[in-house]
């Protein structure tokens, strides 16, 4: 079969992070076929929304729909029923299970590289802050990368790790204030990602406070800027690769649809440690390709 | 059982009302207060305003809950007090004063409210509109029981709650001033109504500030002042000084007045009204409105009085029709431009369309010259307020601890001279006011009487819509009578004859044409 | 506010069959507005009135529908629910968390609608009784209610993929999705409820005038727990069939902001927010108003920015032309 | 509602200075409940109460007081407005974008309040000329604008990390963060132009009675004109405020559900939903509490998901005190 109808649901369309997915989609499609007609719809973190809209999926008759699935378990009946009408599935970012293709970051991995990188500039030991967020599958992973790396470290003690900082400046901001109260020292916080840690690190510099340092996932163009200035007190973020991610995804269900079976159908993307040093070697998300 | 033990048992009262008071915060309404009544009698109770007649009647109803010490027997048996389910299922129905309908439902759902007829839950909306036409065939009104209540004028709506009081098997019924919106002939119609419950053994009390009704109707009169008690009064013992003095403590002589010059033909026209329509029930409305001169605006309940004044004052959109104001046309599509121009307007719905009952009584009277008084930037000068509510309080002795309480808490006729008093701040040119003595007592009365007398002095136009007779014959120095929406006829006095009642009836009813 | 006074002028000089006649169009409200979006849609993308894509709006509209229906009864009174969607999402996860117990399965429907009834009656307490504003007592709730819903699975997805209800989510009756039958018999029993019986009555008269209807000898309070009641236990019947259709249920996620899709069916319908004036006909075509235009703008492929502006827009206009048609029928 | 017959028992028969010291103390409101909570976070932690995390808290509660400032003025009119998160994040971005613009810089702000006032001018018109519901209206605003803000960014994060305004959102004056200056300066204002201008009357006037307002000859929708305005203008100060403190703005996640926050802290602080009934103080001492409670609960340790059930609590308790007290001084 030829990919001709794409279409794809990601959590929330606004997010620059799934702004490069879809840019990503769509130019491996185009690659495959010019005149291939992408939809990309957005489920707003909403389960019920993204199930109704796999059904528009498969009324509409896509080839393919390309899936940042909203719960990584609950999304599984949609994922059947879309192969039960003869379309492939393609989960990106986050895993679907029973998908036919996946590629999605190694969301463990990062927190556990983020994580390594406070552990190795404090000596191993000290005082942690884990900035947490809406619970999501790549979030719990993150944290749980991050924990799994601190628990090696019995000198290293965990001050928090339960606030939700909504995963944006706004509550990095807000959280990290008040934490900062509540705390006199902290050597190293772990943010669940990159705006939270921008957040938490206005709050630093408003109150006077620099004893730690700041690790963060995802490379978004605002955390280059960050370590561009040099002066940041976040030192390194754990980078995904939206753009390649998803089209990979795309790139792969093409194939399956062509009848060329993938070796290995879950492809888990390493992220890429960036800091200020290496900087120059990274690809941001919105970079021309 | 003997002839006595009979006659025992029918002088025992249905109703009493032992000990009550009544506190609101600081405020006491009702000191000490006990009435009783008996089966088959009229039994009036009157005061002036803020005397605490509503309030009485609001315990007995259950609406309020009664000081300690206070109790209410029936058939000799303490009830439940402060419940008004309970004050119902003990035959009690009451007409509130201010009118309590439910304005989205029908005529026919507000009569049967709390007490419909059902079938398993489900309302039995055939027998309901059967039943509620009944009723309201038997009080000669001309509205479907399927009509809206939010349709209906404000007369209208008044009968629709005395309505609903007859629909219950009530044995005590509590009517709070239920004319005050009436033209004669509903008001005949309730009478005989009235009749018919007492001859059937139903107690009423019944509350009113209109002489002539006490006269016709009462067998007993109960007078409140200044939350107290006073004393009570057999029919025989009626006469007017006798109640004025137990009510107000001094005689009032001279109720009506009318100072100011007749009417001169040849005086300016203040107001020159051309062929008002609205499209609905006015058509082609046309009259002169002369300067210093008291024109009153009689007619049936429904016959579009109100319509009318609302059109001319800007309130609604009129599709045709041309006003002139001191010889020159205006213009007038808002109530603003109205008041700018001069022409003030006194609704008849206080509650609904006149007062803000949770602001206080200053702020009420100054709102329309707020403007006015306004300090540079806009900033309010609330002494200018202060100023102008005093004097109001006093010129029109409006009953009220302090001029910062809020409206709401007044009582009816107090809230009506407040509405007069912001009236009267605008210095208007052209008053139209729509049933000015809704629910104020006679003392009052005679002070709204002299008011308008004075205001004509001053050259001032007055347009005066009013459902009672007396009050029009008295006080107008012309009629012009209205009838479906046009205007029937004119009544004016000739040589030396007052201004005729009959006349004016005939013209109302068109009984002139047949 | 200045509504109440043109809701007034609209319905009243007519008298016997023309009455009849213009209650009838006034309970089409927004019908026509319905079908022109329909049309316009369908002139767009050909495929937006097939069979298929109808079922699915329909079916996209009911858990709304449903839980819009109990905001009726609620907004009817004057007051508010901002608590629907956390009750739906506490009452999806039980129902599934019921599920999973062996031989307690199909109880999973019953115990979510019982959840939901007892949040609801809570609120309905705390506003009746207490007479807090209904507002801040379902914005509580709501934050409340969420937290619990948290609670409940831990922040996890709970998720059984041998649901023994599933056929309420994904099954169908004579080729109509349950659904979409479910939705429809809480509209009919709803407007059995709120016209033909006493109580609906009642309801209607606390809306229009509380005071009033306290005086009369109705028990207010009675009623406001009632509807309140009403509008939990139908976020919790909604929480079942989420739970149904999805399999599973995430205590955050789900639910997030449906009050909002809710009350704007309501509003859409013609309900007003002083209370007393509306039908849960006006609610069911608001409902399908919203579905249509989320379903319509991605078949026509507009994009999801301007998805937002054009439903924004579109939103405002339809009330607009109502006003309007309620305005020109006045006039003649 | 029913609650209104209480509300006019309550400040009514007082005179001179014990009516005036019952105003103050009606005006003090939720003041107690707000002690209340302080001296229990300061119990539990005893860092709660130390300056630099008071001035934590007001600072944090500065961009919702100012919303709610703009609410209080439409609460008071009877109104709503559900769009002041979206004008928020619309104001953000340009205040970002023309702070990009070389020599433009500090025109951000005023760009964005002029925004502000754009949306909220519209949003006054469709609700005061064509008289269209106002929860209607700005819930399609709420999306239209959310959707503007989102194609003013494509999507992207706009960020500056040199802002020149961003003194407003992380510089103090005397000691006193700019971010408090201007809420507080903001909620004096509202305070004079309510409580001492004629305007104000006007707006309190339109609320208890809106038809009694007009037949008074007070021109009712150029009040809600200004009312909607003002609440516009207001979002678009608080996007300035947010930009400067974030030095970024998003135009899908800034502001999300801002509008209930907003909401709460009125209701809270004592304004009806009827309308005509309210005070500003009122409203600060409600974002106060809305932002003690974030705060105490984190410096108590409280994890996110016991925070939503405790802050639901809370919302509700408060306001049964608040009831209670009220009712307790009519009592006496
Ligand atoms: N809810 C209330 N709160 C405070 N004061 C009240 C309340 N209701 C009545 N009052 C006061 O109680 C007194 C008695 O009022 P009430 O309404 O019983 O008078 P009334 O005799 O019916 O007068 P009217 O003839 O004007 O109707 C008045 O001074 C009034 O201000
Ligand atoms: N707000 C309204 N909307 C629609 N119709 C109304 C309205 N008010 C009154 N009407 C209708 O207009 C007719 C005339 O009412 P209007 O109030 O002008 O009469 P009126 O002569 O002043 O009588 P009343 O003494 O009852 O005030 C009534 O039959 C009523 O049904
Ligand atoms: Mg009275
Ligand atoms: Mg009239």
């Amino acid at each position: 079969k030829d990919l001709n109808k794409v279409g794809i649901s990601v959590g929330l369309l606004g997010n620059p992070f799934f702004v490069a997915t879809i840019k990503g989609i769509e130019d491996a499609a185009k690659k495959i076929n010019p005149k291939v007609e992408v939809t990309s719809v957005s489920a707003d973190y909403d389960l019920n929304k993204q199930v109704s809209q796999v059904d528009s999926f498969i009324a509409a008759g896509v080839d393919v729909i390309m899936l940042n699935a909203v719960d990584a378990k609950a999304i599984a009946p949609a994922v059947k029923k879309a192969q039960a009408a003869g379309v492939v599935v393609a989960a990106f970012d986050v895993s679907a299970p029973g998908a036919d293709v996946t590629v999605m970051t190694n969301n463990v991995k990062a927190g556990e590289e983020a994580c390594q990188y406070l552990v190795d500039h404090t000596s191993g030991k000290g005082d942690y802050v884990i900035l947490n967020g809406p619970a999501s599958s790549s979030i719990l992973e993150r944290v749980k990368g991050c924990k799994n790396v601190l628990a090696q470290h019995p000198d290293i003690k965990i001050l928090s790790d339960d606030q939700n900082a909504e995963g944006s400046r706004d509550g990095g901001l807000k959280v990290f204030q008040s934490l900062l109260t509540r705390f006199d020292k902290i050597d190293a916080v772990f943010a669940i990602n990159d705006p939270t840690a921008i957040g938490a690190q206005l709050a630093a510099k408003q109150l006077n406070r620099s004893e730690f340092i700041f690790t963060a996932v995802d490379g978004a163009p605002d955390i280059e800027k960050e370590f561009a200035s040099g002066t940041s007190m976040i030192k390194a973020s754990a980078s995904q690769d939206p753009y390649v991610m998803a089209g990979q995804s795309l790139t792969m269900a093409a194939e399956l649809l062509a009848g060329k079976k993938p070796a290995e159908p879950t492809v888990l993307l390493d992220p890429k440690l960036i800091t200020a040093e290496n900087l120059k070697d990274y690809k941001g998300w919105t970079a021309a390709r | 059982m003997t002839a006595t033990a009979r006659t025992e048992v029918a002088r025992r009262p249905v109703l009493e009302m032992r000990h009550i008071s009544k506190t609101f915060g600081a405020i006491r309404a009702l000191q000490d207060v006990s009435l009783s009544v008996h089966a088959g009698e009229l039994h009036a109770l009157m005061g002036e305003n803020g005397a605490g007649k509503s309030t009485l009647m609001k315990v007995l109803s259950g609406a309020y809950r009664p000081d300690p010490g206070g109790e209410i027997l029936i058939d000799g048996v303490p009830a439940v007090t402060g419940d008004p389910i309970k004050a119902r299922a003990s035959g009690i129905a009451v007409i509130y004063q201010e009118l309590s309908l439910a304005p989205n439902l029908t005529v026919a759902q507000n009569i049967f409210l709390g007490n419909e007829p059902r079938r398993f839950g489900i309302v039995d909306r055939a027998q309901c509109t059967r039943r509620a036409n009944e009723i309201i065939k038997r009080l000669g009104v001309s509205f479907p029981a399927r009509a809206a209540v939010s349709s209906l004028s404000l007369g209208e709506r008044q009968l629709v709650e005395i309505a609903r009081a007859l629909s219950t098997s009530a044995r005590i019924i509590v009517m709070d001033e239920p004319t005050t919106s009436l033209t004669s002939r509903e008001t005949d119609r309730l009478f005989e109504v009235i009749a018919t419950l007492k001859s059937q053994g139903i107690a009423i009390i019944y509350i009113s500030h209109r002489m002539e009704e006490i006269y016709q109707l009462a067998d007993r009169v109960s007078v409140l002042r200044d939350s107290g008690y006073v004393g009570t009064l057999e029919r025989a013992e009626l006469n007017a000084s006798r109640l004025m003095s137990m009510m107000v403590g001094r005689d009032l002589s001279a109720f009506y007045k009318k100072d100011h010059r007749p009417p001169d033909q040849k005086r300016a026209v203040a107001l020159s009204v051309r062929g008002m329509s609205d499209g609905r029930l006015l058509k082609n409305c046309s009259f002169d409105l002369h300067k210093g001169e008291v024109l009153a605006l009689a007619g049936l309940v429904g016959s579009g009085r109100t319509e009318l004044a609302r059109l001319i004052f800007g309130a609604d959109r009129r599709i045709s029709g041309t006003l002139e104001f001191d010889g020159k046309p205006i213009a007038i599509a808002s109530p603003r431009q109205a008041l700018d121009a001069g022409i003030a307007y006194l609704t008849e719905d206080r509650k609904e369309l006149g007062l803000f009952l949770d602001m206080s009584i200053s702020d009420n009277i100054s709102m329309g010259v707020l403007a006015r008084d306004a300090r540079t930037g806009g900033l309010r000068d609330f002494s200018a307020a202060e100023k102008r509510a005093a004097k109001a309080i006093a010129d029109l002795s409006i009953r009220t601890r302090s001029a910062q309480a809020n409206a709401g808490s007044l009582s009816g006729g107090n809230q009506q001279k407040v509405l007069l008093a912001r009236l009267l701040e605008t210095e208007p040119k052209v008053v139209i006011l729509d049933e000015p003595t809704r629910g104020v007592d006679v003392g009052a009365k005679s002070e709204i009487y002299r008011l308008i007398d004075n205001l004509a002095n001053k050259g001032i136009a007055i347009l005066m819509i009013s459902s009672e007779l007396p009050e029009v014959i008295g006080v107008a120095d012309r009629v012009l009578v209205m009838r479906d929406g046009t205007i029937a006829g004119e009544v004016t006095a000739s040589e030396g004859q007052p201004l005729s009642q009959e006349k004016i009836m005939e013209l109302a009813t068109g009984a002139a044409q047949q | 506010m200045t509504d109440k006074s043109i809701g007034i002028s609209a319905g009243d000089q007519a008298t016997g069959t023309s009455r009849r006649l213009r209650g009838a169009f006034a309970a089409l409200g927004m019908l026509p507005v319905l079908i022109l979006l329909a049309a316009g849609f369908q002139f767009m993308n050909p495929r937006f009135m097939t069979e298929t894509n109808l079922l699915i709006v329909t079916q996209q509209s009911s858990i709304n529908i449903v839980l819009a229906a109990g905001m009726t009864f609620v907004i009817l009174t004057g007051g508010i629910d901002l608590s629907v969607g956390a009750i739906l999402a506490a009452s999806a996860m039980v129902a599934v968390m019921v599920s999973l117990v062996p031989d307690w399965g199909l109880l999973g429907v019953p115990a979510a609608i019982l959840v939901g009834l007892g949040f609801g009656l809570i609120n309905g307490l705390l506003i009746a009784y207490i007479r807090l504003p209904p507002f801040i007592v379902t914005l509580g709730s709501l934050t409340a209610v969420r937290g619990i819903a948290r609670l409940l699975g831990q922040d996890t997805t709970v998720f059984n993929s041998d649901l023994p209800f599933d056929f309420i989510g994904n099954g169908s009756l004579f080729g109509i999705p349950w659904l979409v039958i479910i939705a429809l018999s809480v509209v009919v029993l709803s407007w059995l409820v709120l016209k033909r019986s006493v109580l609906g009555t009642w309801i209607y008269a606390v809306g229009g005038n509380a005071e009033a209807a306290r005086l009369t000898g109705i028990k207010v309070p009675l009623v406001l727990l009632f509807v309140y009641g009403v509008s939990g236990m139908l976020a919790g019947l909604g929480g079942a069939m989420s739970a149904a259709r999805l399999y599973a249920a995430n205590g955050l996620q789900l639910g997030q902001s449906y009050e909002l899709d809710a009350i704007a069916a309501v509003i859409l319908g013609g309900t007003s927010f002083v209370g007393g004036v509306g039908s849960i006909w006006g609610t069911l075509i608001g409902g399908l108003i919203i579905a249509v235009l989320s379903n319509g703008l991605i078949l026509a492929g507009v994009s999801d920015i301007w998805q937002y502006i054009i439903k924004g827009l579109v939103i405002i206009v339809a009330v607009a032309l109502d006003r309007y048609r309620l305005q020109a029928g006045v006039r003649t």
